[in-house]
């Protein structure tokens, strides 16, 4: 029953869908004219690629290229050893027009890495590009049955029989030419976030900057030093933060979330929550008739706040008010009310007096943007390390993160820059670094990565504690040294000469001596071969880094996937590392992985360059796999309406009917409609039923053999 | 061997430890090791978790990591004729802490079973199963015992094979199934005459 | 070797995810059996229960069909409605007298090479240990 | 009332029959019925015969569990060492057919089939449960409180660990034993590396005894800075290690600690009522009378 109606379904669609095709062109193509080459008999060219012996090496070539030449509709068959080279695609535009062919296979790689090559060649050899189709028999053929010949040469043979199925009924299509909006949006303002913004501004782009914090400057505001140069962190970000906040072209939203994204490349609509922060910048305030108002960060609010709460930025190690900012040095400069813990005693109004800077009583507000790119830029959290029991962290209170180290260390931190132990305000004179401390752990409670930077700041930390504390010796418990960036291994050279222990050996647990509170830490001396106890002042464990909390709302807004370890995917691991699979979506720093801040602004640098791109090309071209609606069929059910997730159909009247219609700017191609219309009514323009159900005959009983 | 002819023999044995990795590999202790552990020490990498973790490390020569390293490179005899192999208390704390996921614990207890097939086993371990098989107990019941439980208003023998003998039978003809009592015997006798 | 029976397994797979897996499986050389032929479609959702139903008329041995995790979906959600088909396809199979397992959805993300290598050799198993496809002798 | 078969094992009822007697005494206020396993033997000691032979291990702890299912009752067992044969073998054969099969050949000789209907427990992990017991429950049954006592206690390994395979979460920092000492009204006292092996286990008390006292008195020393009045387990061959083993520390290095070491079932008992005499504390090789003095 089923076969026989598609049978039928699949004939008859054959004769309609020229109308269809000719329908579906928009004024635009007028270069190539449809119904001609369609009413033609299929002459299908089939190129074999060696790859030299990527393919060549497991996959009998000749067979296949004389398998290729006994199939329907071939009209030419050849080999090549390299086809995406010039001589290769040469090839084919010969071929083309030397054997007068309407299609064009090519059997080699992944079209996901050469399709665009064979798809010019094959314009440049008159057709019509979307005129070919590829069948991969590398990646999902010679490479994963290496040492099966026979199995992956019959594989090959099928994959091309398959492919020229589909190459015989592949029709003109015209790909649709979008303006790109002359806007960007970068999600995040920690370095990444703020060095991409700052070079699409330079750029001449209008960039909008979102940040959910109160202010920008991320992780490496929190840092004190930087290795190997030992730059103060605030010292060498500050510069930038101003900047930011300066750009005539940055519009930056701090208190700031996506809320929602519509579009695609050229034209998001992205709706974005600007949360009530009860303070007014001085524009808002302006914008309220408040002449010379808003918040000009004097903190007399600040003063009178009765409430107390540990503050995040330092790592809940120092105090803040209901009202407040991170640090002095914030970017912008203007109070935030934490809601939760406000108390709307209403102290701070009273004091603010004609500035009125302060709203208690302030709103979210939802703000919608049209940016033709967007750059996310995310970053980390420290992966929650009292998870991995054995090193006592958030039981024993001389145990630290790396992060609260840094801001125990640093000059501008809840200590003044003294190092000492939470539990007594004693200067530690012994300090064990514990690397990899849920980092390079395959138990399933840790991260199976390396976290990549903990090896380096953790010397930077033995180097600040030497350089600080007289006397002090600092223990680095690990099991390799990754220093693998510029003068990094020197790095190492320069903190092994000034004192710190090496250990190799990775610690099993720490203890506590609840008299002292000192900690005694099990470990190994895997290079003497010896079991060692080390009784210590402090413990500082570099935390593994996970992907931030909200990492995961916002890529699914964007439509952008993760990795099974939870970053962000990039489009290609090696060749696009910036790209991601949604077109106009690029990543920044290390919501793709963990990365130190050279890397970061290097891969900041990178998608603020690639996010740039189209919006200075001005349009972008779509790939034309819209849906099409094949009127005759058409019952108006509206089945299909509901089935879109970007309600691109909806029902019309025509001629007294009602059909469905498509409107193209939206759709995305995906097929859903296509794929349960009960009157085979929809017409999926490059996977049409006809020719998947003709791929699928091809291969079960297509087969010579 | 070859790399050390004409070598004075004091001097070659020297030498052999050097060789330890040509001479004395056996890929299939590596593979025997990891099906009976159902672990896998070859993804050690030697990070001293376990040996840190272990209670009786610190008071001898035993290194698990070690034992976990002689799996991963196949290093057969040095790993069975060692007798440390027998001072691991079985408390799984490596196996908890074990970053690479490996079971240490585990890969202990295989290499002790392949030791028995060569006769290396401490006597007790054989004591033990010449106990059970004999009242089907590892610590069987004794008169003090007896008479206490009697106070106790319990009968002075426990509910187990020892007030049910008959179930002994069964006991010994699962030993016997896999020929331990025989062997048990022989190596006691020839341990202790 | 030659007369040894081979199960013929149609894939359709999604290009985001299932596909990129795939690729990824090939990069990193994980072996799998070939007795898997691939159809690209851009998502799950673009499969027709038909498509499904006339590859076992042909005599397909088993299909699957596999492609973005749920709420990873390239478009939002495609894989939800594709997913759905698959189970109303399964009791169709189930009613004819034919079995379910023959017909296999699995979600394959682009990170997941190893795991696209196991979907296809846990498939080529399950539908070599139930045989040839019956209707095969009435195929065409 | 729920009834379980009680797998005995064999140092607490050839040693410390005390354990045993009340362990049907106070389950039985709790709601809970031990009944005999008849037959069944030692569960096999894990770390002799698991040394000797998995397989072997695997077939002789599979006949008692046999003796289980043919009761069709699951297992309660007051023991870490039979937990780690009986729970474990359990858990395995129903996991891994292969090994299922294996073992049923030469189950087969003796007429006996594993199936794996049953489930394994110990009976600290079911007074702990609140569906079944819960720390409200024995805090309500005591008649004795042991107020005024400080009480370490020791978890032992084979119960918890590998964690992996077992369900009671944490083996670092666990603290559900220290709430049921804490229901009996005694104070839980922590000690430097509570966690750690008392020594005798995986055979290393036959092997080499020095060896496993050295890790015991480590265990002492560490006690005896908490300054505790008794230390409690759940695991009999512990207690030996312990009880048995404090005489052999004097013996071998000299040194005198004189802590009672009593099963939680025998702390439990007390609490409920039950005289020293009813609970053999008389059997211990260290004297419980200063605990006892504290107590009643």
């Amino acid at each position: 029953m089923a076969e026989k109606k598609t049978k039928k379904e699949t004939a008859s669609k054959k004769k309609e869908t020229p109308k269809a095709a000719v329908s579906a062109k928009t004024e635009k193509a007028p270069a190539v004219k449809a119904p001609a080459t369609e009413q033609k008999k299929a002459r299908v060219g089939v190129f074999i690629c060696h790859c030299g012996t990527n393919i060549a090496g497991s996959v009998d070539i000749p067979d296949v290229q004389e398998y290729a030449k006994s199939l329907p509709n071939v009209a030419f068959a050849d080999n090549y050893q390299y086809m995406c080279s010039t001589p290769g695609q040469s090839k084919i535009i010969a071929a083309i027009k030397e054997n007068d062919l309407t299609g064009i296979v090519v059997a080699a790689c992944s079209p996901r890495l050469h399709e665009p090559t064979f798809r010019t060649a094959t314009k440049e050899g008159g057709l019509n590009p979307f005129r070919f189709e590829m069948a991969n028999i590398r990646e999902q053929g010679s490479w994963v049955h290496m040492h099966d010949r026979e199995g992956a040469t019959d594989k090959a043979k099928d994959a091309i029989r398959i492919a020229v199925a589909k190459a015989s009924l592949l029709q003109d299509l015209v790909p649709k030419t979008v303006p790109v909006e002359h806007a960007a949006m970068v999600v995040g303002a920690g370095i990444a976030g703020m060095q991409a913004a700052l070079d699409l501004a330079n750029a001449g782009i209008k960039t909008y900057l979102i940040e959910k914090n109160p202010t920008i400057g991320g992780r490496m505001s929190q840092l004190d030093k930087t290795f190997p140069t030992l730059d103060c962190s605030q010292c060498i970000l500050t510069p930038k933060m101003v900047d930011v906040g300066r750009a005539e072209n940055i519009d930056l939203m701090t208190c700031a979330e996506v809320e929602n994204v519509e579009g695609y490349i050229g034209n998001f609509d992205v709706t974005i929550r600007r949360k009530a922060r009860g303070v007014l910048t001085p524009a808002e305030a302006e914008a309220k008739g408040i002449v010379g108002g808003g918040c000009n960060g004097c903190g007399d609010c600040e003063a009178v706040c009765p409430v107390i709460k540990p503050n995040p930025f330092e790592m809940g190690m120092k105090p803040r008010k209901a009202i407040y900012i991170y640090h002095p040095q914030v970017v912008p400069l203007i109070y935030t009310i934490d809601w939760d813990s406000c108390i709307k005693c209403g102290l701070c109004v009273e004091v603010c007096g004609e500035k009125k800077a302060i709203d208690l009583e302030m709103k979210d507000e939802l703000v919608k943007v049209k940016v033709g790119t967007a750059i996310l830029a995310t970053g980390y959290d420290l992966f929650p390390i009292e998870k991995k029991e054995e090193w006592g962290y958030k039981k024993y209170e001389n145990v630290v993160t790396s992060l609260e180290f840094e801001r125990l260390i640093c000059a501008s931190g809840p200590t003044g820059g003294h190092l000492v132990r939470p539990s007594d305000g004693v200067t530690p004179k012994k300090v064990a670094f514990l690397l990899c401390a849920g980092s390079r752990d395959n138990t399933g409670v840790g991260k199976p990565y390396c976290s990549r930077f903990c090896c380096m700041y953790s010397l930077k930390h033995a180097h600040q504690i030497i350089e600080k504390i007289p006397g002090v010796q600092p223990y680095i418990f690990y099991m390799d040294i990754r220093s693998f960036g510029k003068m990094y291994e020197e790095f190492y050279y320069r903190i092994q000469d000034e004192g710190a222990k090496f250990m190799r050996g990775r610690v099993a647990n720490v203890l506590e001596d609840p008299d002292t509170k000192n900690l005694l830490i099990n470990a190994e001396d895997t290079l003497l071969n010896r079991p060692i106890k080390l009784e210590v002042d402090m413990v500082v464990l570099a935390a593994a880094v996970e992907p931030a909390a909200e990492t995961d709302r916002t890529r699914k807004l964007f439509g952008v996937s993760r990795s099974m370890d939870g970053w962000l995917l990039e489009a290609h691991p090696k060749l696009n590392p910036c790209g991601t699979t949604t077109a106009g979506v690029f990543l920044a720093g290390v919501c793709q992985g963990p990365k130190d801040i050279p890397d970061t602004v290097a891969s900041a640098e990178g998608a603020a360059s690639a996010a740039s791109i189209p919006i200075h090309k001005g349009e972008v071209e779509l790939e034309p796999y819209f849906a099409q609606c094949i009127e005759e069929k058409c019952a108006g059910c509206g089945m299909c309406v509901n089935l879109c997730p970007y309600q691109a159909l909806s029902l019309v009247e025509k001629e007294g009917r009602t059909v469905m219609q498509v409107t193209e700017a939206k759709c995305k191609g995906c097929g859903t409609c296509g794929g349960f219309c009960p009157g085979g009514a929809i017409w999926m323009q490059h996977f049409a039923t006809p020719q998947i159900i003709a791929q699928i005959d091809a291969f079960l009983i297509g087969g010579a053999k | 061997m070859p790399r050390t002819k004409g070598y004075p023999e004091a001097l070659e044995k020297k030498l052999a430890d050097t060789r330890l990795y040509e001479d004395e590999r056996h890929p299939e202790f590596t593979k025997t090791v990891e099906k009976l552990s159902m672990s896998i020490p070859h993804m050690c990498y030697q990070c001293g978790t376990c040996t840190a973790s272990c209670p009786s490390a610190p008071r001898s020569s035993y290194r698990i990591r070690k034992f976990v390293r002689r799996a991963l490179l196949g290093l057969e005899d040095e790993a069975l004729t060692d007798p440390d192999l027998w001072l691991c208390t079985t408390c799984y704390s490596c196996t908890d802490r074990c970053p690479r996921d490996i079971a240490p614990t585990d890969v202990i207890m295989a290499m002790r079973n392949l030791a028995f097939k060569r006769d290396i086993i401490p006597v007790n371990f054989l004591k033990t199963v010449q106990a059970i098989y004999t009242t089907g107990h590892g610590v069987p019941n004794n008169d003090v015992n007896r008479a206490a439980r009697k106070k106790l208003g319990m009968n002075p023998e426990p509910p187990t094979t020892h007030a049910f003998p008959q179930y002994v039978k069964g006991i010994q003809k699962i030993i016997d199934y896999y020929e331990l009592k025989k062997n048990a015997d022989r190596i006691v006798k020839e341990r202790e005459g | 070797m030659a007369d040894e029976w081979k199960p013929q397994i149609m894939g359709i797979i999604c290009n985001w995810c299932s596909y990129a897996g795939a690729d990824l499986a090939g990069s990193a050389r994980t072996q799998y059996p070939p007795d898997i032929r691939i159809i690209r479609v851009m998502c799950t959702g673009r499969v027709d229960p038909l498509f499904i139903l006339k590859a076992f008329t042909d005599g397909a041995d088993g299909v699957l069909v596999s492609g973005c995790h749920f709420g990873d979906c390239h478009y939002l959600e495609g894989n939800y409605k594709g997913a759905k088909r698959m189970f109303m396809v399964k009791s169709l199979l189930k009613n004819i007298g034919l079995e379910d397992k023959r017909l296999r959805m699995t979600f394959v993300s682009a990170s997941e090479g190893a795991k696209w290598a196991k979907v296809v050799e846990d498939v080529v198993k399950t539908v070599t240990d139930l045989g040839p496809n019956p209707l095969k002798e009435l195929a065409p | 009332m729920r009834e379980y078969a009680f797998f005995l094992g064999c140092i607490a009822p050839n040693r410390y029959p005390g354990a045993e007697s009340a362990s049907y005494k106070t389950a039985e206020k709790l709601g809970i019925k031990l009944l005999d396993l008849e037959g069944a033997s030692c569960c096999p000691a894990p770390g002799a015969f698991g040394s000797i032979s998995l397989e072997i291990w695997y077939a002789m702890a599979a006949r008692n569990l046999c003796l289980a299912e043919q009761m069709k009752k699951d297992i309660a067992l007051i023991c870490n060492g039979c937990y780690k044969s009986i729970w474990e073998v359990n858990h395995k054969l129903k996991q891994h057919k292969e090994l299922k099969e294996k073992v049923n050949e030469v189950l087969k000789t003796i007429d006996m089939e594993f199936k794996g209907t049953i489930d394994v427990w110990h009976l600290a992990e079911l007074f702990y449960d609140p569906e079944i017991v819960g720390v409200q429950k024995i805090r309500d049954s005591v008649k004795v409180s042991l107020e005024g006592t400080r009480i370490a206690v020791h978890y032992g390994c084979h119960l918890m660990k590998p964690r992996k395979e077992r369900h009671f979460g944490t083996t670092e920092h666990p603290t559900w034993l220290e709430e049921m000492v804490g229901a009996l009204g005694a104070e839980p006292v922590e000690y430097r590396n509570k966690m750690l092996c008392c020594g005798a286990g995986g055979g290393v008390r036959g092997y080499d005894l020095v060896h496993s006292l050295d890790i015991t008195n480590e265990k002492m020393i560490n006690l005896k800075e908490a300054r505790v009045d008794a230390l409690t387990e759940v695991c009999p061959f512990c207690q030996l290690q312990f009880d048995r083993g404090q005489i052999e520390i004097e013996e071998k290095f000299g040194v005198k600690y004189n802590l009672p070491v009593l099963h939680y079932c025998e702390l439990l008992g007390l609490a409920q009522g039950m005289s020293p005499q009813e609970l053999a504390l008389d059997l211990h090789g260290i004297s419980c009378e200063p605990f006892l003095q504290k107590v009643l």
